[in-house]
């Protein structure tokens, strides 16, 4: 059967977590000649029929984007139980689904470690999309990171809002990042992402830093992007299909972190400048501790909170 | 807190100046009588064609033009259904609301592929801050330093122009024959005709002023205050224009307060949130969100005094009834 | 003057027919300008619409939407009131619905909870009509501007209520639970399937009887009773109803409390109905969309069906088009509606004046 | 008369226009001598205002043209109107009202860009036009502030500020008193003298006969002849304009007045504004008398009709009908009053009397639509109701007589009839009833004239207001004057003349016995 996948309303092209998806999409196409069919839903009610019209049509493995589909999905494959499909971002126990879900509280920890280092004020933002716990998990991740780093830390902790138009808010998330930059913060960590790109830009603009999210973001604003958090959702993607040519697809929970390469960080031509020599050994080096785990990350979503 | 308090000025500048533009643009509309809910349209087709024409060309003047040519453009629609087929202005202005923000995310689909987005612009496609002569140098000047150099220097050269259209309306309105003629058009189009004066062509004139600040308006969103078209960009901004223009009585100064008004409780939201008020706990962003929106009811059932529009308005001129 | 003389059928069947024509004309134009076929584009859009049972169910669902707010925007017009407030009528006629099915789903069977959650609909969507409806009678304030901005305060609050109080603990996306089988509206699937018809999974239920049985109501109400008379006077003349003794302000008020309540079943298919739970933007700019087929309907429950399956069809036509041809989105279908509400409502002077003047002609000739 | 050689002011030359189906103007040809007054005559909706707003630009001619001082010009709008040297003066002013007098008469013809100067030229230039027509005025004073007949005279600088050498005026003493009337053709006068041409539509005959030097008749778009004013009289003018002869007087008996129907003490209304619209007025009707109104419109009549029938509330004052107190605190609606056995026939058909969207049989029960006779339990008696409406169009004569056809597709008269039936055939008690020939033709007159006097015959009630003098007079067995919203005097019909009635419409009859009263309620 034909693969699909169906991207959530951000769209493939919101040059983070859907376009990271996109790209395993595009990979994977390149390196087995097979296409894709791909679905961009417009609203909640379009989900659901678009899933069912890819599984009526045969379409397996299905792959789709963001914990947004859960139920849509969690319904659907109920229905299709000869249908393969993987949910990234949201946990389904039925015997015919895949989830992926990633720690993204440790690359996180690694950004939010990288960003206390390069702030002169002593003071890093972090703008979430929406105010979900999944975001949170990522703003809690962030925190710890950059408190190790620096005890005395100020870490901004905004949300662009509460409903799913909050990924997608560039003018929200300039004008909350220019609200962190006039307390203080010249650090800012965007987990929200189409509303990233209003974050990046602000700091751009303000000849501040910013960090990218999910792919790596680092090329939209050469020189001012001090790294990107990836999550590889490609990857995830990727496989889920690799597999499932191979027949080696399995249902079940796959947890992807830092270990497993599931998260990191991003450094490459456009963010070098920015990160010296010393500062990489460190970040390496916290990196590897939460490997071994020397240095235990706490998950946000273990119990609803950020103590630790 | 002073800093503060500037900083939140500062942000009040910047999102209130589409509000400006647009609430100005419907002022010239409404005062000649013809009801505009349709700048939210011509705001979203500008930004979206500002956005394609800042990207295709590089040049965010460019973009700027296209953004006003297809305001205009709307704008003489709403004209040719609303003067010359004597159609409702309201019914006009919704059809146009919802054209535009279908064909908006269409068209860059098609274009672009970008999921409805444009390219994000950089360098001369966008409109960058412009630094006031000596700003730097006048930064550490106590109190006036931080007020020149923070809130009145160091924003692109759109939000100046915002600003500048109050007076020039109000000149407009009350000091030339054109602004004598559109009052009047709004107050008894009747009187105006028999006066020798075209009222469609007044009309028409008023809405190609309305079109055009709309449009700049939209090219603000998209090539200065942010850099791309995103769907639904406008995000009732001209349905907050129009309350603004009924806040301000269609006047040009009071409608300039009342957008700042709205602006600043924009900058005060993104401020507010998650900020604990003693006595109250933390206020949930949404009830400062829908603060605008509340305040235009009050304002509306009479509460803060009647606001009486211009008397035509919305009635089509009919001269003969077939 | 005019209508004596011009055959009714121009009015009732020549004139919208041309509007539509227009509307689909133009439309045919931007699909070409984008590059693809609009024959092939339309034949993707009728087989989708119309050409399965499961097509046509869907057509059916989500006309059911367009014929509460359709409804609800006739009503409110018959009495000269533009009700754009549709949209958050419809979205806190909603949460009256999910509160009934949250609150009495473990304890309750359907037959209780529907006529509740049907009564709640309706109570909460009136209810969020009073306000402007009260100022516009009261105090005079123009209600197109109040019922905008209170689609504005509907759409925060709804935010805040599902997000902070009703949203599932754990749950990631902002919607409650999933309501207990005994809050969930029958599916026609299940009534048709032992017909020997299959709808499939088409979400089409039983609000699509209660959308019509409104028809039914609403007609005999406007055309056939005293408050309907007092209405009708008040639409097309508020002098004369003030003269007759018609309390305008009470008539004013009741028009947009049945509005409000008759969008706000919109709630109960979408939330009863099809989604199990109550979740955020579930109305997708079905309010609005209202306007365009109380316009094209004429105001009259019979054209209302009409118009609200042919845009039903265009919704589902259109994401079936979307589906199939991935470069024309179902935003084009916004379009469409824009430009039939452009047509047969702000340019409806454009042909039925020469049209009219044409039969007026013949007849004096 | 000028002779062959010397070219008119104004000549029309088979001047045609249709609205929809009805034909206004046809064929019409009309000659004005340079220097003269010219009337114009004819029934209500006889095509004279489309006529006039044809030659002011205002409607484009379907066919025929215009000549001015012998030259053929092409009108296309005011503007072209106005170079040609014609000014009007509208029946319905054309002014904005929240502008000043100057902002209202440069409107149009501001001289430059920018205002200053204009308005500049305009302050010199509308002085000296003061002066020498004597049209003195503030020009600084907001429009709406000043009474009508200044309001006129706004009018009249617009058009002599253009430099008009035509000047049209449509029913220019339509609301003015007689005295105000006098003075307005003492300018005309002053006008014609400067060998300005005025084209005067009127339909008071003695108005024609007083000051114009020739007249036209109109009668159903149509001009039907033409008089030297010095060869013709009021009885051939009447005859013209209505197509046959005319009875100019109303038989009726002595009345006999017995118990009091209605009676309102200290009624006081204010408007939204706050502006007091009804100031005090005490009044009494009694059963088989006919009381009339006269003033001119918009001092009060309207609100007055309005604050009896329960439309509007009252703001003070008590109210005394059928043995009910009507106060401003226990008010009682439209529908109420009613209840108690009051009709009203409102002054305007088309604003207030009928829908004219509703088929007619739907028009005949407004006001009366909750009685039962039209009602089930739960739906309306479509039957019943069409049932009655067809005995009433045979019984009044309506044509034509089908109930479902809209209301806006009969004639104004018909459409009068149809609002008189639905409220006489109530029997009411009391009868108000506003302007009831307007609009109507002579032989409708006749017959709305016989059935209220018929109404009082039977012991009703009846209070009458219009505009028309004559109408009041006619019909009245006693008269009330009304002025800027107070009651200013009262008289027997049979002491009422023209000239008395007059004064009392302008508040300058007796003005000593009013400083008198002033000083008491001081
Ligand atoms: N703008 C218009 N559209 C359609 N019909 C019109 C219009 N103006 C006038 N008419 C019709 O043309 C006819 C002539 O009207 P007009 O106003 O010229 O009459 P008039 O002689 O001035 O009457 P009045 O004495 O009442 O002022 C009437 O039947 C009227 O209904
Ligand atoms: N407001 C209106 N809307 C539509 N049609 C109108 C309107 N006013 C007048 N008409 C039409 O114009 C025609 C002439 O109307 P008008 O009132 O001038 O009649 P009329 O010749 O004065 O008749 P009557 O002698 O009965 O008063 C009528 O047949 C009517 O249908
Ligand atoms: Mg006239
Ligand atoms: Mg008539």
């Amino acid at each position: 059967a034909d693969p699909a996948v169906v991207y959530d309303q951000a769209g493939k092209f919101d040059k983070s977590f859907n376009e990271g998806v996109y790209n395993g999409v595009k990979k994977y196409t390149a390196e087995s000649k097979i296409q894709v069919r791909e679905f961009e839903p417009k609203n909640e009610a379009q989900v659901e029929q678009g899933l069912r019209r890819l599984a009526t049509r045969g379409y397996s493995p299905i792959v789709s984007v963001g914990f947004n589909m859960t139920s849509a999905v969690e319904k659907v494959a109920k229905d299709f139980p000869d249908v393969k499909f993987t949910i990234i971002d949201g946990v389904i126990d039925l015997p015919n689904v895949q989830s992926v879900v990633f720690k993204e509280h440790e690359g996180s920890f690694v950004v939010g470690a990288l960003a206390a280092m390069a702030s002169k004020t002593d003071a890093v933002g972090f703008v979430g999309g929406m105010d979900i716990p999944l975001i949170r998990r990522f703003g809690c991740g962030y925190e710890q990171g950059a408190k190790y780093v620096s005890s005395s830390a100020t870490v901004l902790q905004n949300m662009t809002g509460s409903t799913g138009a909050a990924f997608n808010d560039p003018t929200k998330g300039s004008e909350l990042a220019k609200s962190q930059f006039s307390q203080g913060a010249d650090v800012v960590f965007a987990a929200a992402g189409g509303t990233g790109i209003g974050v990046y830009q602000a700091a751009k603009d303000e000849g501040k830093f910013a960090i990218g999210v999910d792919s790596n973001q680092n090329h939209i604003q050469p020189g001012t992007m001090l790294t990107s958090m990836v999550k590889r959702v490609d990857q995830a993607a990727y496989n889920t299909y690799k597999d499932a040519e191979m027949g080696t697809w399995k249902s079940g929970i796959v947890v992807l972190g830092l270990a497993e390469g599931g998260v990191d960080w991003a450094l490459d031509d456009n963010n070098a400048s920015l990160v010296t020599a010393e500062m990489k050994a460190k970040v390496e080096d916290i990196r590897s501790k939460i490997i071994s785990g020397d240095i235990k990350v706490h998950d946000y979503m273990s119990d609803s909170t950020c103590t630790y | 807190m002073f800093e503060t308090l500037i900083l939140m000025l500062d942000a009040t500048m910047r999102v209130s100046a589409p509000l400006i533009l647009a609430a100005l643009a419907g002022l010239y509309a409404e005062r000649s009588g013809i009801v505009d809910i349709g700048l939210e349209g011509k705001i979203l087709g500008s930004a979206f064609a500002a956005a394609a024409g800042a990207a295709v060309y590089g040049s965010a003047w460019i973009g700027l033009g296209f953004g006003v040519l297809a305001s205009v453009f709307l704008a003489m629609i709403h004209g040719f259904a609303c003067i010359t087929h004597r159609g409702d202005h309201i019914v006009s202005g919704v059809a146009i609301n919802t054209i535009v923000a279908g064909l908006t995310v269409t068209l860059s689909m098609n274009w672009f592929s970008m999921g409805g987005q444009t390219p994000t612009l950089s360098g001369d496609a966008r409109f960058l801050s412009v630094t006031l002569p000596f700003a730097d140098a006048l930064a550490d000047v106590p109190v006036i330093g931080l007020i020149y150099s923070e809130l009145l220097s160091g924003h692109n050269i759109l939000v100046y122009l915002a600003f500048l259209m109050v007076p020039a309306t109000y000149w407009a309105i009350y000091k030339t024959r054109f602004g004598l003629r559109l009052r009047a058009v709004g107050e008894n189009p009747h009187a105006v005709d028999t006066a020798g004066i075209s009222v469609a062509f007044v009309r028409y004139r008023a809405l190609i002023i309305c079109g055009i600040l709309c449009g700049i308006a939209g090219a603000y969103l998209s090539t200065a205050h942010n850099a791309g078209f995103l769907k639904d960009m406008s995000a009732g901004k001209g349905y907050m224009a129009l309350a603004a223009l009924i806040f301000g009585k269609w006047r040009p100064v009071p409608v300039l307060f009342a957008c700042l008004l709205f602006g600043f409780l924009d900058a005060l939201a993104i401020r507010m949130q998650g900020v604990e008020i003693a006595g109250i706990g933390e206020v949930p962003v949404q009830a400062i969100e829908v603060l605008p929106y509340v305040l235009t009811v009050l304002l509306l059932a009479g509460f803060i005094g009647k606001a009486v529009g211009p008397k035509a308005i919305g009635r089509p001129y009919v001269k003969e009834r077939a | 003057m005019s209508q004596a003389k011009v055959p009714a059928w121009v009015n009732l069947a020549l004139i919208p027919f041309l509007n539509i024509l227009l509307a689909f004309v133009v439309s045919g134009l931007v699909i070409l300008a984008i590059g693809e076929d609009p024959i092939e584009a339309a034949s993707f859009l009728i087989y989708g619409a119309f050409g399965y049972n499961e097509g046509i169910a869907y057509t059916l669902y989500y006309a059911t939407n367009l014929i509460f707010t359709g409804l609800a925007v006739s009503v409110a017009f018959k009495g000269g009131l533009f009700n754009i407030g549709g949209e958050g009528q419809a979205y806190i006629g909603g949460l009256g619905v999910g509160l009934v099915c949250l609150s009495l789903d473990h304890t309750m069977p359907l037959y209780i909870i529907a006529p509740l959650a049907i009564l709640g609909a309706a109570a909460f969507g009136a209810a969020w009509a009073y306000v402007p409806a009260y100022l516009q009678a009261r105090r005079g304030s123009h209600i197109v501007i109040t019922t905008i901005m209170f689609n504005f305060i509907a759409s925060s609050l709804m935010v805040y209520l599902i997000v902070n109080w009703l949203k599932e603990e754990g749950r990631m996306a902002a919607n409650s639970r999933t309501f207990e089988e005994s809050a969930w509206l029958p599916h026609l699937s299940d009534i048709l399937a032992p017909l020997g018809i299959d709808i499939g999974y088409a979400p089409l239920n039983l609000a699509f009887v209660l959308a019509l049985v409104c028809c039914v109501l609403v007609w005999a109400l406007l055309w056939h009773t005293r408050w309907g008379y007092q209405l009708r006077t008040l639409g097309t003349n508020p002098t004369a109803a003030k003269y007759a003794g018609i309390d305008t302000a009470k008539v004013t008020i009741w028009a947009m409390l049945i509005s409000g309540g008759l969008a706000g079943f919109v709630g109960v298919n979408e939330i009863m109905g099809a989604n199990h739970s109550l979740l955020l933007n579930f109305t997708a700019g079905y309010g609005f969309a209202g306007i365009a087929v109380s316009l094209m309907g004429r105001n009259h429950p019979i054209g209302i069906i009409m118009a609200a399956i042919l845009f039903g069809a265009l919704y589902q036509g259109g994401s079936e088009l979307a589906f199939e041809i991935p470069t024309i989105t179902p935003e084009i279908v916004i379009v469409i509606q824009g430009l039939v509400i452009l047509f047969s409502g702000a340019l409806e002077h454009m042909f039925k004046d020469r049209i009219e003047g044409f039969f007026i002609r013949r007849a004096v000739a | 008369m000028t002779t062959d050689t010397t070219p008119y002011a104004i000549e029309l030359r088979d001047i045609s226009k249709r609205f929809g189906a009805v034909q206004a103007n046809k064929d019409i040809c009309l000659q004005v001598p340079a220097g003269t007054v010219h009337g114009i005559i004819g029934e209500n909706g006889a095509g004279k205002s489309t006529l006039m707003s044809i030659i002011y630009g205002f409607y484009e001619a379907d066919t025929g043209y215009i000549e001015v001082d012998g030259k053929r010009i092409d009108i296309h709008n005011s503007q072209d109107a106005i170079n040609a040297g014609i000014g009007m003066v509208h029946q319905h002013f054309m002014l904005v009202e929240n502008f000043s007098v100057l902002e209202n008469v440069i409107l149009g013809a501001e001289g430059g860009a920018l205002l200053k100067e204009g308005v500049e030229t305009a302050r010199v230039e509308l002085q000296r036009l003061a002066q020498e027509y004597s049209l003195d005025i503030d020009v600084d004073a907001i429009v709406e502030d000043l009474p009508v007949g200044l309001q006129q005279r706004v009018e009249i600088l617009k058009a002599l500020y253009r430099g008009a050498r035509i000047l049209i005026l449509d029913e220019p003493t339509g609301v003015l008193t007689p005295q105000e009337a006098d003075h307005l053709f003492r300018i005309l006068d002053a006008l014609k003298e400067q060998g300005v041409t005025v084209l005067l539509i009127t339909h008071k005959l003695r108005e024609i006969l007083a000051s114009t030097d020739n007249v036209s008749v109109m009668r159903q778009g149509q001009m039907v002849a033409h008089r030297e004013t010095a060869k013709t009289s009021k009885e051939e003018l009447a005859e013209l304009m209505v197509g046959k002869k005319v009875r100019l007087t109303v038989d009726k008996d002595e009345a006999t007045p017995s118990d009091v129907f209605l009676s309102a003490k200290n009624i006081s209304q204010y408007d939204k504004q706050g502006v007091k619209r009804l100031k005090n007025i005490n009044l009494e009707l009694r059963a088989g008398e006919i009381v009339g109104i006269a003033g001119v419109s918009g001092n009060g009549q309207s609100e007055l009709l309005n604050v009896l029938s329960g439309i509007e509330p009252m703001t003070e004052g008590e109210l005394h009908v059928a043995g009910q107190v009507i106060t401003a605190k226990a008010p009682k609606d439209a529908a109420q009053m009613r209840g108690l056995k009051m009709a009203h026939v409102p002054e305007d058909r088309h604003k207030m009397g009928l829908v004219t969207g509703f088929e007619a049989y739907e028009a005949a029960v407004l006001g009366y639509h909750n009685s039962s006779d039209y009602n089930g339990k739960v739906l309306m008696n479509r039957k019943v109701m069409i049932d009655e409406c067809n005995q009433r169009m045979a019984d009044w004569d309506v044509r034509p007589p089908n109930p479902h056809l809209k209301t806006a597709n009969f004639s104004g008269g018909n459409q009068q009839k149809i609002v008189i039936a639905r409220e006489v055939e109530q029997n009411p008690d009391i009868l108000l009833i506003g302007q009831p020939t307007r609009g109507v033709d002579i032989g409708a007159i006749e017959n709305i004239h016989e059935q209220i006097v018929k109404l009082r015959d039977s012991g009703k009630a009846i209070l009458l207001v219009s505009v028309e003098l004559d109408e009041i007079m006619a019909l009245s067995d006693r008269i009330i004057v009304m002025f800027d919203g107070a009651v200013v005097g009262e008289l027997d019909a049979k002491d009422a003349d023209e000239r008395t009635l007059g004064l009392m419409m302008a508040n300058a009859f007796n003005k000593e016995e009013q400083e008198n009263q002033k000083g008491e309620s001081a």
